[in-house]
């Protein structure tokens, strides 16, 4: 049971980026593709100091973990950036595979999780010591609440769109997002800064790319048939 | 019934002050400047608490084994004089030790409390939040960048609400989870929340201090041995009290200096 | 209060036989030492605002000064009259005055509303600043303290209308109640005065 | 005052059907009753939560069965979260000062006995002895409503510190409706409180009987009328707290939260509050409502012990007086509580003092009751027994304040399990055992059934032991640095410690299961077991003067007239038969 899980959250914490750009094997439609980048100087990454949960600080002796607030990679790439359609979408059936959210390590994984609303989400404490999870929803219902060591899943889920940010109380560097979108249409761009979104219908879309710390842009783009066109978001970054 | 009653209480005693006298669970050892007089005051008081205490509870033991009634109508004894010089005996007796403890005591915690830091001490700003303490040493320029509350954004580590944008003395401010110290250098310590009422506790150092939303609270020590030691919080602060803790590591001079140097290239 | 009567305590033994003669005493009037206590007790709380008002007040960069609605300078001589005229009722047991009491007191409580909503009208609400926030506290609580004494007047009232010996130590320490309404309101009004 | 009858307005007639007499009942008999019941389903509901915790200390993360069901929010998987856990904590604390040890000894018993022991036929105004009970029981019903509406009962604790309290659902599950009920709870207390103390006070100064002068008052009176002085002034402090601290939260005023605060990420919109004005108020009431738990036991015992010494109690004026120190002293001590918040360094030496100069009357107190047992002839029955634990305890529990007072070693001690084992010693186990002797005692005279003795003493035993073994190792615990109101033991210097919690896990489980032996023993005498005589214990005060249970007005309309003292006790030849004088001669009334 406990091997498995842990097998499960290895598979998740590796393979998560692909899954949700690929989300199904090249279904019909028109394909937007491309990238996201910065110019200028981004604020530096900074290594977290886990001294105060000895557990975590252990696990991360060699390497010590990066702020994810903004997060770089090579070619000027940026992270964990979300690129959806935010209008021109026609609707799709509503989401019902569970999402799984992982506290490990002391940090969340993923950082940024996208769920449709009412779509099941399972958070799962794989660490040695008790987490919190506090969604500071606005639109949705905030809730606050613990996970020690040996309690089971949290089940939850989301009502309404809504960007929330989650943070742990009782680890203050922890931080992550619960991005409630009703399209499912959208990536979240991997340490590339490439994302991908597949099977349009042939319409007029706009395409939103979102960072938590430089905001938003969008960008309208008209698809037909299968095509795949590309496009391409660059956010301005200031070193503070 | 009398007998056992006075059995009972007798073991209880003496087991209790047997404990107690062998320190099966005593204080840590003590590694701060000031804490051999704190130390000195708690024997003092253990000392003359527990001949009262053993006293009070034997004579209770003793007189609950002697005075049962036996229906053999004897008549009650008065004790011995009748209150005024029991209470006058009493009264003078405590009230010595009292004053013995008031005089001594006051001077202790004088000596820790309300005296100024040494004018060399090392400044280093702490902050308790929920649920952890964060260290914020002046870097290089020795000047505190200002705080703004607004801008606290703990995602990106910005713990304090610094302004590097436009405050440069901000800019090079370290900022650990790590309380470091220089051995046997008089500590300041300026103590500020961010949030709620939190505590800043440390029994090796025997220090112990709150911290107050609104205020910033003083404090110093000097560390006499090197070492990691925990600092705890003890004021009820929210969900993760039980797990709101720092280190406080104490270093050799050269080893600390060494420690700010790396720091401050990091920044 | 009333004074011991009794012979104090004997010490063991047989009672003595000859007891003191009985003075005859004024009977007790539970009505009155409770009014009494109850004064003691709500001083105490008002007294607690005090000080809390006076620690909020003396570090304090958002203390706002305000004019105090000049309707209470009204009010108080509304107050001190229904006093003067409760005991006039008082000395002469005359229901009717009461019953002036009781409507200049609930005259009093509307034109303590009738501040607040002057206050309202200025943009004084009660987070705008600790001053507002302890004005409204004060006279909230003391408007309370008045409603309870109006309840206490309706209470001697329903007395006077039924049968039997006028309700007279009933309405003596209504009277007592009504006339510590009275100072304890000058008290809040210097205060308020004062700070505010 | 002598003259007992006093007039028409207290004189009413026996109340017919059932709600009126026994629900909605203007007696103060049954409305001492329904406290005593009150108390007893609090302290049963109080027990219960610290099981809870004591459990979760000793083994954090084994499921307890059947939690997961009661509280599926704070114990997912029967694991208790640590929000939980304070949750239990706080409410424990709340439910125990507040609906027990305020309730029981002050409330409960001296509604019933103080009217009897000065002879008058009811309290004062017996409508606001009704709405005081009901008051205090609305207020208990709204704090366990926070168990099961919002996010669950608070989180800060009895003392409910701002801003921690103040700030709403920022600062944790349970600090959004659940600690506004908590505030409300304690407002609505603080005036049944009120009321009550303002009955207690009047009923002692003018409802006394023909010969009843203040001195010849039993000392359970003297406590009762002492503790309402305190409660008077201490409630009255602490109901405006409250009502500042419910407008903070809901209200957006900042009375107690200053500017500037981030919490959850939030900045919080109020500004320049003082934090420190909160512990203030609320410590002038917390030191005081720690005599008003512990100063009826002392009346109780003085009343009892020498019952059962069959000798008067040594130095009764120096004990009256004592009381009056101690009542006047705890005004002047508060600070002590805040040497550590941030307050003006100085002043923990001023507060210091007249905390240690407590010591002298609580240490003359209780040599005057080991004085009383001297050249006793002590009749070792259960109340007996519980009156001797009492004393054995409220030394333990004393001498370690002796530590506590002194600022310079509570910069050590404070906020460890030190403390716990000492509050925990001296007003919850002490005031316990006084509530324990007094159920004993006068449970013939309320029900007019004898208790069941075997019983009783079981219970003593295993009561006796298990408190010790609970609470005195808790001061080891805190000597090694334990803090308190850590919901598990994270910490690396407080591992090894982990065994010593389990063993108070142990003893504290046993010696909770023991209860249930006293809890049985209660119900069924209410229903089995011998009829009480009017005096089974031959003790001297007036309620031994009336029938067991007594009538409606307490006398049979005749109120007695008061000869003696209520200490004479031992007096007489010496030889077997009657060597007691009671306070007035025994008339047997008509029981209806």
């Amino acid at each position: 049971m406990r091997v498995r899980d842990l097998m499960l959250v290895g598979g998740v914490g590796l393979g998560g980026t692909a899954m949700m750009i690929g989300r199904a094997a090249t279904p019909p439609g028109a394909t937007i593709s491309g990238k996201v980048t910065f110019t200028g100087t981004p604020p530096k990454m900074k290594p977290i100091d886990m001294a105060k949960e000895p557990f975590c600080a252990r696990l991360h002796a060699a390497a010590p973990v990066l702020t994810e607030n903004v997060t770089t990679g090579p070619g000027d790439a940026l992270r964990w950036v979300l690129v959806y359609v935010s209008a021109g979408d026609q609707g799709s059936a509503p989401a019902t595979e569970t999402v799984r959210l992982d506290q490990k390590g002391c940090q969340y994984i993923p950082h940024v999780l996208v769920v449709q609303p009412n779509q099941p989400l399972d958070i799962y404490n794989d660490d040695s010591t008790s987490h919190n999870i506090h969604p500071l929803a606005k639109v949705n219902a905030e809730w606050n609440k613990s996970q020690p060591i040996g309690a089971p899943p949290i089940h939850a889920k989301w009502e309404s769109p809504e960007f929330i940010p989650v943070k742990c109380n009782v680890h203050p560097w922890m931080h992550g997002w619960h991005l409630v979108l009703t399209t499912s249409h959208y990536a979240v761009t991997g340490e590339d800064g490439a994302f991908r979104l597949q099977g349009l219908p042939p319409g007029k879309y706009t395409i939103t790319a979102w960072q938590e710390q430089f905001g938003t842009q969008s960008q309208d783009v008209t698809v037909t048939g299968s095509e795949t066109k590309s496009v391409s978001f660059v956010f301005k970054a200031t070193p503070y | 019934m009398g007998k056992l009653f006075a059995v009972v209480v007798t073991i209880i005693t003496v087991v209790s002050t047997a404990i107690f006298i062998a320190h099966t669970w005593w204080l840590p050892p003590d590694i701060s400047a000031h804490g051999h007089a704190i130390d000195r005051q708690l024997s003092e008081t253990m000392i003359s608490s527990g001949v009262l205490f053993v006293l009070s509870q034997l004579a209770l033991a003793l007189f609950a084994w002697r005075f049962g009634d036996r229906e053999d109508g004897r008549r009650v004894k008065p004790f011995p004089g009748g209150a005024t010089p029991m209470v006058v005996f009493a009264a003078v007796l405590v009230g010595a030790e009292i004053l013995t403890l008031t005089l001594v005591g006051a001077k202790v915690w004088a000596g820790v409390f309300q005296t100024p830091p040494d004018p060399n001490s090392l400044q280093i700003d702490v902050q308790a939040e929920q649920f952890a303490f964060y260290f914020r040493y002046p870097g290089p320029d020795g000047r505190f960048g200002a705080t703004h509350p607004e801008l606290i954004n703990e995602a990106s580590e910005n713990f304090f609400g610094l302004d590097p944008a436009r405050d440069t003395s901000a800019r090079d401010d370290i900022v650990v989870p790590t309380l470091t110290i220089p051995l046997n250098r008089p500590i300041a310590l300026t103590l500020r929340a961010k949030d709620v009422n939190h505590a800043f506790y440390v029994p090796e150092l025997r220090i112990q201090q709150d911290f107050v939303p609104g205020l910033t609270i003083p404090l110093h020590f000097t560390a006499t041995q090197t070492g990691r030691y925990e600092i705890v919080c003890t004021q009820l602060c929210g969900l993760g009290h039980y797990n709101m803790r720092a280190y406080i590591e104490v270093l050799p001079q050269a080893q600390f200096d060494q420690w700010l140097k790396d720091k401050a290239a990091q920044q | 209060m009333t004074t011991v009567a009794s012979p104090p305590a004997q010490p063991p033994g047989p009672p003595t036989p000859a007891a003191p003669p009985v003075v005859e005493q004024p009977r007790p009037r539970p009505a009155q030492t409770g009014v009494w206590i109850a004064i003691a007790a709500i001083s105490m709380t008002f007294a607690a605002l005090t000080s809390a008002m006076v620690v909020r007040g003396s570090a304090a960069a958002d203390w706002r000064h305000f004019r105090l609605p000049p309707i209470l300078y009204l009010n108080t001589a509304l107050l001190l009259a229904s006093s003067a005229v409760l005991e006039a009722g008082r000395r002469r047991v005359a229901a009717h005055l009461v019953w002036v009491t009781l409507g200049l007191g609930l005259v009093f409580v509307v034109g303590q509303v009738v501040a607040w909503r002057q206050l309202v009208a200025q943009g004084l609400f009660l987070a705008t600043s600790p001053s507002s926030a302890f004005f409204y506290v004060f006279t909230a609580l003391h408007g309370l303290h008045v409603l309870g004494g109006l309840g206490g007047l309706g209470y001697v009232l329903r007395r006077f209308d039924a049968a039997g010996p006028a309700p007279v130590p009933a309405l003596g320490a209504a009277a007592l109640y009504w006339h510590f309404m009275d100072v304890l309101w000058l008290c809040v009004l210097v205060l308020l005065v004062l700070r505010v | 005052m002598t003259h007992a009858t006093v007039a028409g307005a207290h004189r009413h007639a026996p109340p017919q059907g059932f709600l009126r007499k026994h629900v909605f009942s203007l007696d103060h008999k049954v409305i001492g009753k329904q406290y005593l019941d009150l108390a007893l389903v609090a302290v049963c509901t109080g027990m219960i939560l610290s099981w809870l915790m004591r459990f979760h200390l000793a083994w954090p993360e084994t499921p307890i069965p059947g939690l997961a069901k009661l509280s599926p929010n704070g114990a997912a998987g029967g694991v208790i979260t640590p929000e939980y856990y304070l949750s239990l904590m706080t409410m424990h604390g709340t439910i125990m000062v507040f609906f027990v040890l305020t309730t029981a000894p002050f409330a409960g018993f001296g509604n019933y006995f103080l009217p009897i022991q000065v002879g008058a036929e009811d309290m004062a105004f017996p409508r606001i002895n009704m709405m005081s009970f009901w008051v205090t029981l609305v207020a208990f019903l709204v704090l366990i409503s926070a168990f099961v509406v919002g996010d669950g009962p608070p989180l800060s604790g009895w003392t409910a510190y701002a801003p921690l309290s103040a700030v709403g659902k920022d600062a944790g599950p349970g600090q959004g409706v659940g600690q506004t009920l908590w505030a409300v709870s304690i407002t609505l207390f603080c005036v049944a409180q009120l009321l009550g103390a303002l009955n207690f006070v009047t009923t002692t100064l003018d409802l006394r009987t023909k010969g009843m002068s203040l001195a010849r008052m039993p000392y359970s009176t003297w406590a009762w009328f002492i503790t309402s002085v305190i409660g008077l002034i201490a409630f009255a402090v602490l109901m405006p707290a409250c009502i500042l601290l419910i407008l903070d939260r809901v209200a957006g005023t900042s009375f107690f939260i200053p500017a500037g605060l981030v919490i959850s990420d939030r900045l919080q919109p109020h500004a320049g509050g003082s934090p420190l004005l909160w512990q203030h108020l609320f410590w002038f009431f917390g030191h005081p409502e720690v005599y008003i738990a512990i100063l009826p036991g002392f009346g109780i015992i003085s009343h009892i012990l020498p019952v059962f010494a069959r000798k008067p109690l040594l130095g009764p004026r120096v004990m009256i007086a004592c009381l009056v120190a101690i009542a006047f002293l705890s005004y002047t001590v508060w600070g002590h509580h805040m040497f550590l918040s941030g307050m003006n360094p100085f002043s923990a030496t001023l507060f210091s003092v007249p905390t240690l100069v407590i010591t002298i009357p609580a240490t003359i107190v209780t040599l005057l009751w080991i004085g009383t047992i001297y050249g006793a002839r002590l009749r070792f029955t259960t109340p007996a027994l519980f009156c001797l634990g009492f004393v054995s305890v409220f030394v333990s529990g004393g001498i370690s304040g002796f530590f506590l007072a002194q600022p310079s070693i509570d910069t050590y001690l404070h906020g460890t399990y030190f403390v716990v084992g000492h509050f925990h010693f001296v007003m919850g186990v002490a005031a316990m055992f006084g509530i324990f002797a007094a159920t004993y005692f006068w449970a013939p005279k309320m029900f007019g059934r004898m208790m069941n003795e075997t019983l009783g003493k079981w219970h003593f035993w295993l009561t006796f032991i298990g408190v010790y073994c609970v609470f005195m190792p808790m001061h080891y615990l805190g000597l090694a640095g334990n803090v308190r109101r850590y919901s598990a033991f994270t910490d690396d210097y407080l591992k090894p410690l982990i065994p010593l919690h389990r063993f108070i896990t142990v003893a504290a489980l046993f010696t909770g299961a023991a209860q249930l032996i006293f809890l049985f023993n209660l119900i069924r005498s209410r229903f089995r077991g011998p009829q009480a005589p009017d005096n089974p214990w031959e003790a001297t005060s007036l309620e031994w003067s009336t029938t067991s249970p007594p009538p409606f007005d307490n006398f049979g309309g005749r109120p007695p007239v008061v000869e003696r003292g209520p200490n004479e006790y031992g007096i007489g030849s010496g030889a077997r038969g009657v060597d007691y004088g009671m306070q007035a001669a025994a008339a047997r009334v008509s029981a209806r």
